[in-house]
């Protein structure tokens, strides 16, 4: 299983695209929208939050298919399914891999874009957390969602149509959490909702998820 | 024969028409397709009792 | 009479809803016109909120079955997952349009109403927008029926999307509901007499709700039908190109 | 343990492909798939390796005993020789990787990226992971596809020690292998179009 | 000439994702923006020229790296290439059947999404209008980046980096034009700039994109 | 027209793999190409095709009059059989598929996607394939892997019918094929490891 995970990093490293995409494409998002927006700092750093969220979200997104698209192609997710490790955890290991290669990045480059767009020196503190509690919420349901679609033409489409509605109480709970952070509100029902649907998310969506590749994989 | 609407006769009538509409053509493509998918299922199971 | 499961079986099912039909088509069509004549033409205008009250009686009917036909797949989606029906696969299958049309005429009719009320066609109000991402859920699970060809497997896989997709459906209610307080009213319909709107626009009400109610059932066998014979038909010239 | 496969349906697309399908498998003997391009010899091996249900019958062994290669390698691009084969050799908890490199003769090759092999050499790559699985019942389609006159004598030795060891293997081949085996043509097996008629059949 | 155009629609609509994508993305971004930021109408109306111009630009930058790569690794770009058309006019074509598919689309669809964005009334035909001048720069200028990238590894990122700043004129007339024609300033200078940009990028830039690909088709 | 290669020197990696490779191969004839794995087949083929550069030596023939078939077949999954070689015919400008898909017995499974084929089928398309390019070269990179006996006879059958109307066949096998055509051992020109002694050769 650990191998399953090493394996799948080193590929994300090596094989290009992988590791960067989605944090060039935060990047990008962060810095585009102050040119959009224009310069007034007091609407930038109302809407940072929610911006930061936003393209954390669509970085994510863009990334999903990966997760099983090229083990299916190449035959490989064939072969782990008969291995010795249940489906569960293959899904679980993908879903941690696509959070480290894709999440990860994106909590540690927070702070930093935060800055850029004005947000409140206060929040940064909870956007971080928010990231680093709601991202791999995004990983495993996105992980979901790619094993729906694995092997369906117009799957990319697809994908995202799918994930979309399901990625909403995570970022309404994350862009609230850091609203309320920045305006020195109760930050307690937001962090704690957050936390519950990731781990919900985690301890749930992997059985869904492996149910469904097998349906795939017939 | 209208009543009298006031002031919103352009939404409450607005209103009516689309959702109307919306509904008549559900009902419509479901009828049509009903209505080509039987055909065609008859179709071919005459063709198969033709062929033996 | 042997059980209700017997229904699941397709000829049986065919049988009993093509007498069934003709009856219900009748049925619905007497209560839709009756109640939306009504509503129309012969309730009052209310003191606040002017003719456009009379929109009330598509909105709330519709808004009603846009969820109960979420419910009515879920139940079908559990009883194929349990039971192996194809009917009742099918009739999940059958029943998406129908809830997508019911929560596009509730967006509708409510973005018209939402103009003279609130001045604005749209805004964030939770209730409206968890009827926009009910809308999402609807628009996906409808895409995946239709991507997947072996019929089991997308019965299998909308299943399971409709399941995960329950549960994140009631979340971002919640979530909706934490985010913003919004302008929406509150559930008038209930049992309890002194909170209930008047009379005059109760019961013509009821009388829309029950034609939806007998719409969206007829609509639903009727499809249903279709799609039975549409898997009948696949089958067939499945066969027919092996052959 | 024997592998004992009897009365086997199996379907690709929701249609019956094969169907009756029986034979017993002993320990240290080999058995070869005969049948042309479709017949479903593909989708025989695919459900007896658990990866789809069969419509009907029994298979005595279950899929944990089966060690599955496919018409496609499984290789990762990237990686080199030595990396995919310890990949698959942790997944499957076994350990050392030199004797499957040696076996296949791919010592040279061992830090070669897996992009960079020609054809032959892949399928030896693909082919060396059995031996890394530990599986006792070994399920090959078309194994090999590409392999020159000496890989095909490395690969009939790998087959030898395994059977010798007390292994079995299920080859689904076209071409003549040098082993000696049983052979079974699935011809005989072939599903018959089904009639369809009762109404409730086109749901089974 | 036509014969390329007709077949790069047909391809678009038919194999999947490249019709759709764009439009999917746009309509994606303008919807989660508003969860995100929070349902201010106030600040979404004063947002909304430039999340509808960020996001349109983001839906543009998704679709380029289809606009070479899959006839370059097909190998029809070489056939292409020794056709008896010159590589400008191929390279005009290909740009012309992304603003088709990925550019026109998004601005048949902003007025609805303007409307979920509480974008003012006033600001509808500004937007329309801006969106209309400025995608054909777009696609463009995405052409010449995709030209310059076609066949490298990592093409996709690096062609988002290369493309992102040759954008940004684009993008601040076009976001400035309608949040003039909100607020009912003049819009002549902003307008006359996005044509002129978008005249200039149709006429010049693919004698650039084809001589980038000619090096790189050697 | 024919088909004369002169001391080819071809490359994969950046490392020399075969040198002073020459050959002539004239219309109505076929050249089969053997030799162990990873050799150097493909990358003489590919250099051929004008895939890659060749490092010295000379080509009669363009580019533009070989037809190339390599190991994977280029299929669209998600496209039909029909789809698939329509395609090809409208690049290659011809016209009319029905010759290729009755040559290769694809007539049944026109309308199948190109997924839900066996591995023989699809083989079988991708070979199909090269009926409608009408081009008078074809290279094949080991065709017939996959191929039953009766797929077999259909491809000896398809390439003396373009033998006969003049056309040429560059083939790489391991296996026999029962063409009655001359061999070439590309294990002969196999490239020495260079010594690199001028420092700037390393650059060349
Ligand atoms: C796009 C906009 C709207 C949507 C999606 C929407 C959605 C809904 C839903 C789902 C219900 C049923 C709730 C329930 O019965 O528990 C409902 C009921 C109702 N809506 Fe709307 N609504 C919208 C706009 C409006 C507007 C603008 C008004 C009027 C100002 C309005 C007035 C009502 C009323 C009076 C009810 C009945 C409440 C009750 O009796 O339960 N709605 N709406
Ligand atoms: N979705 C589908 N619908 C109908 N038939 C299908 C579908 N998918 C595959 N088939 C058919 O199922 C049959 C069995 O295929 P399978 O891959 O098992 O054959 P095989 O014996 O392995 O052939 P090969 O020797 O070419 O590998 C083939 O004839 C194939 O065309
Ligand atoms: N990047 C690289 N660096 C060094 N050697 C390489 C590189 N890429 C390929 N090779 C080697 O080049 C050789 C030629 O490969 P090629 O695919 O042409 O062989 P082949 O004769 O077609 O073999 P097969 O019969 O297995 O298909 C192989 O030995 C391969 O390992
Ligand atoms: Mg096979
Ligand atoms: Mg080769």
């Amino acid at each position: 299983m650990i191998a399953l995970l090493s394996r799948d990093l080193a590929l994300a490293v090596r094989a290009g695209g992988g590791f960067g995409l989605g944090l060039a494409f935060f990047l990008i998002v962060t810095v585009l929208v102050p040119f959009g927006v224009g310069p007034d700092s007091a609407i930038l750093s109302k809407i940072a939050p929610g911006i930061l969220w936003v393209g954390a979200l669509l970085a994510c997104l863009l990334s999903l298919d990966r997760i099983f698209a090229l083990d299916f192609e190449d035959g490989s997710l064939d072969l782990l399914a008969t291995a010795p490790i249940p489906l569960e955890g293959v899904v679980a290991m993908k879903a941690a891999a696509h959070w480290l290669t894709t999440g990860l990045p994106l909590v540690l480059a927070a702070p930093v874009l935060g800055v850029l767009l004005n947000l409140a020196p206060a929040a940064m503190g909870w956007l971080v957390l928010s990231l680093a509690l709601g991202t791999p919420a995004l990983s495993v349901i996105g992980a979901f969602g790619a094993a729906l679609t694995v092997g369906l033409k117009r799957g990319g489409l697809l994908l995202s149509l799918l994930v979309l509605p399901l990625y909403m109480p995570t970022l309404l709970f994350g862009a609230e959490l850091v609203a309320r952070g920045a305006a020195g509100l109760a930050t307690m029902v937001p962090t704690l909702m957050l936390a519950g649907i990731t781990l919900g998310a985690c301890a749930l969506l992997p059985f869904a998820a492996a149910a469904a590749l097998r349906v795939n994989l017939r | 024969m209208i009543p009298d609407l006031g002031k919103y006769a352009q939404a409450v009538i607005g209103a009516y028409a689309l959702s109307i509409a919306l509904l008549v053509l559900l009902v419509g493509w479901s009828m049509w397709r009903a209505a080509r998918v039987r055909r065609q299922l008859n179709e071919i199971e005459a063709r198969r009792v033709r062929n033996g | 009479m042997a059980s209700l499961w017997q229904y699941a079986n397709p000829q049986k099912f065919l049988q009993t809803t093509g007498a069934v039909l003709p009856v219900l088509a009748v049925l619905t069509a007497l209560t839709l016109v009756v109640g939306l004549v009504w509503g129309f033409f012969f309730t009052p205008d209310d003191y606040r909120q002017g003719a456009t009250v009379k929109i009330i009686y598509l909105h709330v009917p519709s808004a009603l079955m846009a969820i109960n036909a979420w419910l009515m797949m879920l139940v079908a989606s559990l009883v194929w997952l349990v039971r192996r029906h194809h009917v009742s696969a099918l009739a999940a299958r059958a029943a998406a349009p129908v809830g997508l049309t019911m929560t596009a005429i509730a967006l509708l009719t409510g973005a018209i109403w939402g103009q003279p009320m609130w001045g604005t066609w749209w805004a964030w109000d939770p209730r409206l927008t968890s009827f926009l991402i009910l809308g999402l859920f609807y628009l996906g699970y409808i895409a995946l029926w239709s991507a997947i060809e072996n019929p089991d497997a997308a019965a299998d896989l909308t299943t399971v999307l409709c399941m995960v997709g329950s549960v994140f459906a009631l979340l971002s209610r919640y979530a909706v509901n934490f985010w913003n307080q919004g302008l929406h009213q509150g559930a008038s319909l209930s049992m309890d007499a002194e909170e209930n709107v008047a009379d005059v626009f109760y019961i013509p009400l009821l009388v829309c709700i029950a034609g939806f109610v007998l719409l969206f059932i007829t609509l639903v066998l009727l499809r249903t039908r279709t799609e039975i014979r549409a898997r009948r038909i696949s089958a067939l010239l499945a066969r027919e190109r092996m052959a | 343990m024997e592998l004992t496969v009897s009365d086997l349906s199996c379907a690709r697309g929701g249609i019956a492909v094969l169907e009756g399908v029986g034979f017993t498998l002993h320990p240290g003997n080999a058995l070869l798939l005969r049948g042309p391009n479709g017949i479903g010899k593909t989708t025989l091996l695919r459900t007896l390796a658990g990866l789809q249900p069969a419509l009907a019958g029994r298979v005595s062994a279950p899929p944990e005993a089966i060690a599955y290669a496919a018409h496609a390698d499984g290789l990762k691009a990237t990686l080199s020789v030595a990396e995919n084969l310890t990949f698959w050799a942790r997944i499957f908890g076994t350990s050392g990787i030199d004797a499957a490199l040696t076996a296949f003769n791919l010592c040279d090759l061992a830090d070669r990226q897996a992009q960079n092999l020609s054809a032959g050499q892949k399928r030896r790559l693909g082919l060396a992971r059995l031996l890394v699985t530990g599986r006792p019942i070994w399920m090959l389609d078309e194994p090999t596809v590409s392999l020159d006159a000496a890989s095909v004598t490395l690969f009939g030795q790998a087959i030898r020690a395994h059977l010798d060891s007390g292994g079995m293997a299920l080859i689904a081949t076209h071409i003549d292998l040098g082993l000696d085996a049983d052979k079974l043509d699935v011809t005989q097996f072939r599903a018959l179009p089904q009639r369809l008629d009762a109404f409730d059949e086109a749901f089974a």
